[in-house]
């Protein structure tokens, strides 16, 4: 593939990957009082909406909680298990594949509907946020996993045997040699973990606490009976927010490493 | 110590209504405390069978009838106390049909919904969906999983065939619709777009609508109109009964009902509410018209769920 | 061998939390479920008293569902092979082009996921609908004469499910090719082939642990979305999960649904394995 | 200061034995050489010692303790790894400081120890270069540095000199064995080159095919081989026949006696090293065998000659380039009669 | 058959020149060395002379026709990488077969030329082992077969011996060293063994520092090296002092008579390499010059000595071990005059 042609092919992915946000954003500027387009007059009213919906900031605020607590969780579960899969599963190997997708394999309403009918078995209920956090973690958990196992088939395990030579132990040779490492890998499942966890609907819808929601119940709750440009500005705010912890980690962290 | 009751209730405008409204209204005038619990029948239903029926996490649920029916007769809830609803009597017969078990908070009639400015002919019958080609390609309908569309099937059997029952009627009958575009909620963003020109339309979604601006408006079709409902009902062990009693009687009254009214353009349940003449546009039933809205068998329905859901997933296009 | 027994234990320690977060809160509840698959179908209830096969049975002699399962793999087929073709290139640049894009088209990649599925949807209807902005420009321009069928059909969910799987198929390859010695090509291109060749025979079968990872990620996730063929799908196209939403929770069939969901989640599961098989990699330990 | 020792170590890695039931006694503060051809197992052991392979069969002990038990970070080797496995997202001096910060030395000495051993290895003003940045000979200065700087007790290196010049060599062989002395690690070290072997170690491990085929100081190995087989890795041999009569072989070379039980009249195998040999003009009057040159090799210090005898076999012989033949001249060739031994008779 | 000639080459990585404006004429079918200290900049040349690295200044030219755009595949070379860089994801027999395949050969002849060279770099019988079920030296001669059976116009060879053992090199210097020659093809050899460099090339080229310090045949660079440098790099020297009078240096050693305009009575740096040296017993009655063993080093082949003149300078002798002398004991050197070369004068 010659290089302009193939620039011109990823920009041209790029522009399908934008086309329905940038819809949305446009909508959400939107002077008229529906979601239509292209948009009657642009403002900000809509926005001045939002901000003063106190249902949609808690939402909001629940939310980006939640998917912090659970990128959390399941980024250590997932990378866990990667390094066992990788390198210790030695014949189970597939077993412990698809039993770390099957959370993905399996529908997520049917995981919500027996996870819910478990925690009200073992006493749970949905007065707290147990059952939905971990009905979370299930559902990220096969992303964390598949995306840093992945990225260890590249892992040269002599770099962790030079550093046990060394003297590290097994937690510093994780910390200091193989996580910089294998940062791409953790970082993009840790990511999907928060975003997803961010917009995850049915595991939510079923397991939330009671009195208590999330922004896509919300935001599905909303437009069963509003159909105002408000969920388009919500929407563009949160695409904001999730998109400034991207480039934030993409700077901080940074995604890729020099190996070679 | 205060009470708290915890109340179920639609999201968006409703729920919007329900915090800076219904709710505060409702604790001063008992004092107790509310949480409110958004969501819909689905949900509500899935956490009381999860809790199962000894331990239920509401004390009251207010639905659609066809999600409480099943409920009800799974033992969840209780027969209404009579004597601490005071504002039971004063509701329309369409309200009090659950014989004593559940009684209607909320009626949204449901019609014909149109935009005035891409359909010529304005339609007149249900029948016009099927007569009118300005219409094909473009009518909305609610699919199985919604209230509604189950409602369409058991219309559309009363039209075509002998009554509500016959359902090969109602099925063929979509059958011969051709290509529609199901919702599973929300037909107005369809409507507004233009995907969707004509589809049942609850009133009060047409007037929030019309008053949005979008030409559009909604007749009341010769065969008769169905209906959003919304039941009432009590939790045999509920965790705070008197409370929901009194939850459920403030909800009755001719002041709750005139303000959803207002806000929502619902048609009152309770027959002392009277519609005052500039609403009359928006909330077109009321009265004696209420009478004429269809009601249906829910046990036909939920007795053959699967193989009704079957029978439209295998119908529609 | 002489494996010391703290050797054979202490890797267990890393699998542990999965393992007991996955056996406490997925295999347990769904010990339920798969009893649930084998309850009689309730009337106006859940589920009714005893047990039956009938719930299987019903899925196997109608060939409606069978037909659901092909759908739903074809679909599923397509948008991984879709993903894998429009993903690759990008995957590519990102892990090898110049830095001062990266963060933008990293951030740029994720956007899909950024978005509710629900408003996502609707961006989709305004762009792809009769009245979409895509028919109405063509139409404008006299180049079509009625509205194309992009929406409310396969062609649509197929659309709207490579947009927000691309992320899937593409994170996953970028990281594989950054794990990738660029002095192989070098070497290639030294022993004479062209930088196609070097690519097709080592940059490629090198980012295979990628794209297996990426592939799986999309089939599977493509199974079981059923947001999207409903709504974009106008519920015209039939899927298996979206079936399966509709038994368990609109029209309250339990048993049936819970078969059906079972088989949904075996056929998924067949196929990844099937697809393991098929790339597995002997050049590794 | 620690006693390794090594007893019927076997490595199957699934295609046969790569090390095959080996024991070595590893002294405290002893330096042992594993020399071997390719392929012969020499990494294989070393990394059972380390422990980053699992043995098939056998025991390491450290001091007497069998250290199946013991994770490797807590044994306290030093190893220089074949391919480097420098961390390739550290500078040169974030490599050399991972192990001493490992040992929680205080800031300032690592400091200083890093500098001292980057001047040992002549990186000094390559510390905030990342290894890619690096050509082979100066990654694997790091990968030794890294491992010496921590004054490990046990000492693994596998061919830490492979990529460097001859004068480098020479200054890293004294470096590493000036520390070796002076700390008194036991070491092991892998190398293919037997100089190197001879020069640095107490004592060599002569390693074939997974076995070991001689364990003994330099000067045992090369001058008292086990088996032809050491004798020819280790140096050149060229075999010489000759029949035995009275207690002397009669060669090409002239007679020489041997000691051992030959029958008279059998046919013998003589070893003879190449710089056993003297190379003089054919008409310097001295005695000797005369042979032809068949060609030379010229190595700068050094000049190899392949000769031919009257009797037609071929020998290899070194010389200083004092005097040069050119291929076809007529030279004469002697060897001291103590300079040959015995391989046994001819089958 | 390629020509290749480099000019005013020059490579930048950004901190200062790693290859400094080198010009390089290599004939048709020469075998041509690159021979320098670690980190002087082969590995670099060769990389530009592939088309790896774009050069920072200067131009390469194949039969007089600048290659800067020409890409590498289209080159017709061979690489072997100092990292060997084999292919992870391939056995060593389609390792082999790769670069057969982008020559389009049948099958037929790709099967036997695999098994011609796998004999030759004596794997046989590792064919279908992946890269990483080889040890360092097998994986090393991989990389050699790999570029060695496409036969290509021009080789490139990054220290492709440098994990094998004597015995293997020697065999593996004489397999390439037959191909070349019979193929007629152009080979750049970087290596850091002085010994290799000479015994195989036609012609060495010495770098320092990214510069080009001397071109010559292997004999010009040991014998007539450009400067002390070069002379310490190829091997080892002595550095002896001496007045000049009439013609003559007196030294240690001696009266050496030089050619070139040294003033009377100025004191002239003259080179001596150790193994010009010959060492007598001190009651052998030949001439010479005293001497005291100081130390000795031992490498089977040789013995290295370290001796003290009478006039307390150090001298570094090389002889074969058939004398032995220990430590401490007295002894006789002599050297003949023409192996002396003048340094210049003590400034
Ligand atoms: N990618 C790079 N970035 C920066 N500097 C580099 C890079 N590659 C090589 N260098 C530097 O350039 C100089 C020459 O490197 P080169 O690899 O050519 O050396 P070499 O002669 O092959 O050495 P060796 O014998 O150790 O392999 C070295 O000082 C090295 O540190
Ligand atoms: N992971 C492996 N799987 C299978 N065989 C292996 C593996 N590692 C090494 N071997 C084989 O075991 C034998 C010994 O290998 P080892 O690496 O110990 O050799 P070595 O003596 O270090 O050789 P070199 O000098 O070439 O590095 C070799 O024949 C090699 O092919
Ligand atoms: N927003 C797309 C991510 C959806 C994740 N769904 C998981 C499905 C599990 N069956
Ligand atoms: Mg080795
Ligand atoms: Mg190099």
């Amino acid at each position: 593939m010659s290089k302009p042609f193939f620039t011109v092919y990823c920009l041209i992915i790029y522009a399908f990957l934008l086309a329905p946000i940038a819809v949305v954003v446009i909508a959400s500027f939107n002077a008229g009082a529906f979601l239509t387009f292209p948009p009657q007059g642009l403002s900000f009213r809509w926005y001045l909406v939002f901000f003063n919906n106190e249902v949609f900031m808690r939402a909001i605020r629940t939310s980006l909680w939640i998917a912090t607590l659970t990128m959390v969780i399941s980024g250590i579960i997932g990378t866990m298990a990667a390094m066992f899969y990788v390198t210790h599963a030695g014949k189970l190997k597939e077993t412990v594949r698809v039993a770390m997708l099957a959370p993905l394999l399996l529908p997520e309403v049917l995981t919500a509907i027996s996870l819910l009918f478990f925690v009200y078995s073992v006493g749970l209920g949905t007065q707290n946020l147990v059952g939905m956090i971990v009905g979370h973690v299930l559902i990220t958990l096969p992303f964390v996993f598949i995306n840093v196992s992945a990225s260890m088939e590249s892992y040269d395990p002599a770099w962790s045997l030079a550093a046990q030579s060394l003297g590290a132990g097994r937690f510093t040779r994780f910390r200091r040699i193989m996580l910089p490492l294998i940062k791409p890998g953790v970082i993009g499942g840790c990511l999907f973990a928060f975003i997803i966890s961010f917009d995850v609907f049915t595991i939510s819808f079923m397991l939330k606490g009671v009195g208590m929601s999330t922004l896509p119940i919300q935001l599905f709750d909303y437009l069963r009976t509003n159909f105002t440009p408000e969920a388009a500005a919500v929407s563009t705010c949160s695409i904001v927010l999730t998109m400034a912890v991207v480039v934030i980690s993409e700077k901080v962290l940074g995604l890729r490493i020099h190996r070679f | 110590q205060q009470k708290t009751l915890v109340v179920p209730t639609l999201g968006g405008v409703w729920e919007q209504y329900w915090r800076s409204t219904v709710g505060p209204a409702f604790t001063k005038q008992t004092g107790a405390a509310v949480t409110l619990d958004v969501g819909n029948g689905r949900v509500w239903g899935a956490n009381l069978r999860a809790a199962g029926a000894a331990k239920p996490p509401y004390s009251m649920v207010m639905t659609n009838e066809v999600f409480a029916s099943g409920l009800r007769k799974e033992g969840f809830f209780e027969k209404l106390d009579l004597t601490k609803l005071s504002n039971y009597n004063d509701l329309y017969p369409l309200a009090k049909k659950t014989d004593g078990w559940g009684a209607i908070g909320a009626v949204s009639p449901i019609g014909i919904g149109y935009r005035t400015d891409l359909v010529k002919t304005k339609p007149k019958s249900w029948k016009d969906l099927w007569n009118n080609p300005e219409f094909k390609g473009k009518i909305g309908l609610y699919n199985f999983a919604n209230s509604a569309g189950k409602m369409e099937l058991l219309l559309f059997s009363k039209i075509f065939g002998k009554d509500q029952y016959d359902v090969d009627a109602g099925f063929a009958a979509l059958q011969k619709l051709g290509s529609v575009i199901q919702v599973d909620f929300n037909m107005s963003t369809g409507l507004a777009s233009g995907e969707i020109v004509v589809a049942p339309f609850d009133f009060g979604e047409i007037a929030r609508l019309r008053r949005q601006g979008l030409p559009v408006d909604c007749v009341i079709p010769e065969e008769g109109m169905f209906m959003f409902d919304q039941t009432i009902n009590i939790l045999a062990n509920a965790p705070e009964k008197e409370l929901a009693y009194q939850y459920a009687n403030f909800l009755l009254s001719p002041e709750v009902q005139g303000m959803m009214m207002k806000e929502f353009f619902i048609s009152p349940t309770n027959s002392k509410v009277v519609v005052p003449a500039d609403l009359k546009v928006d909330v077109p039933v009321s009265g004696a018209d209420m009478d004429k809205i269809l009601t249906w068998d829910w046990n036909f329905v939920n007795e053959k769920q699967g193989e009704l859901a079957e029978r439209w997933a295998k119908t529609i296009k | 061998m002489i494996v010391p027994p703290r050797k054979r234990f202490e890797p267990l320690l890393l699998i542990a939390p999965a393992a007991i977060l996955l056996g406490v809160f997925l295999v347990l509840p769904y010990l339920n479920i798969v009893v649930m698959s084998f309850r009689m179908p309730g009337q106006g209830t859940p589920y009714g008293p005893g047990f039956t096969l009938g719930n299987y049975g019903k899925f196997f002699s109608d060939f409606f569902y069978v037909q659901q399962v092909i759908n739903t793999l074809w679909i599923g087929f397509l948008t991984t092979f879709i993903c894998l073709v429009l993903g690759y290139p990008v995957a590519l640049q990102l892990a090898r082009g110049a830095s001062a894009f990266r963060a933008l088209g990293y951030a740029l990649v994720l956007s899909p996921l950024l978005v509710g599925i629900v408003i996502r949807s609707y961006g989709w209807t305004i762009l792809l609908g009769n009245n979409g902005i895509i028919n109405r420009t063509l139409t404008g321009w006299g180049l079509i004469d009625g509205p194309l069928p992009l929406m409310y059909n396969a062609l649509g969910i197929i659309i709207a499910l490579v947009h927000v799987f691309l992320p899937f198929m593409i994170l996953p390859i970028m990281s594989a090719i950054q794990g990738i010695d660029p002095s192989l090509e070098a070497a290639a291109r030294s022993l004479g082939a062209s930088k196609v060749t070097s690519f097709r025979r080592i940059t490629l079968p090198l980012s295979l642990p990628g794209i297996q990872a990426g592939c799986i990620l999309v089939f599977v996730l493509s199974l079981s979305a059923y947001v999207t063929p409903s709504l974009i799908g106008g519920l015209r196209v039939k899927t298996m999960a979206v079936t399966v939403v509709d038994a368990l929770i609109d029209t309250f069939q339990w048993p049936f649904g819970s078969a059906l969901a079972l088989m949904l989640s075996v056929t998924g599961a067949i196929f990844v394995v099937i697809f393991g098989r098929l790339t597995v990699m002997k050049w590794k330990a | 200061m620690t006693e390794v020792s090594i007893e019927k170590l076997t490595k199957d890695y699934g295609q046969g034995p790569a090390v095959n039931s080996i024991s070595i006694r590893i002294a405290e503060g002893e330096f042992i050489s594993l020399l071997g051809p390719s392929g012969c197992g020499k990494t294989t052991t070393l990394k059972m010692i380390a422990g980053f392979e699992d043995a098939t069969a056998g025991a390491i002990r450290f001091d007497g303790r069998d250290v199946v038990h013991v994770p490797v970070e807590k044994r306290d080797i030093g190893m220089v790894f074949q391919n480097y496995a420098l961390f390739p997202h550290m500078t040169v001096e974030k490599n050399l400081a991972f192990g001493l910060e490992m040992r929680k030395l205080p800031k300032d000495e690592i400091r200083t120890r890093i500098a001292k051993v980057l001047d040992m290895v002549q990186l000094t003003g390559y510390s905030e270069r990342y290894p890619r940045q690096l050509s082979g000979g100066q990654q694997q200065r790091v990968a030794l540095a890294r491992a010496l700087v921590i004054e490990p007790k046990i000492l693994l290196l596998d061919e830490p000199l492979a990529n460097l010049d001859a004068k480098l060599r020479e200054e890293m062989r004294v470096f590493i064995r000036d520390l070796q002395r002076r700390v008194g690690i036991t070491t092991v070290y892998v190398t293919h080159d037997q100089a190197e072997a001879m020069t640095m170690s107490d004592r060599v491990v002569v390693m074939f095919g997974g076995r070991i085929a001689q364990i003994g100081t330099p000067s045992d190995i090369y001058e008292r081989p086990a088996n032809l087989e050491v004798a020819e890795f280790v140096g050149q041999v060229n075999i010489i026949r000759g029949k035995v009569g009275n207690r002397v072989v009669s060669t090409a070379f002239g007679d020489v006696p041997v000691n051992g039980d030959f029958a008279d009249g059998a046919e013998l195998m003589l070893a003879l090293r190449p710089e056993a040999v003297e190379l003089l003009p054919i008409n310097s009057g001295a005695t000797g065998a005369p042979a032809k040159v068949l060609s030379s090799y010229y190595s700068g210090s050094l000049v190899d000659y392949r000769l031919e005898l009257a009797t037609g076999a071929v020998v290899n012989v070194q010389t200083f380039p004092r005097t040069r033949f050119a291929d076809g001249d007529q030279v004469l060739v002697h060897a001291p009669a103590d300079r040959f031994w015995p391989l046994g008779t001819v089958a």
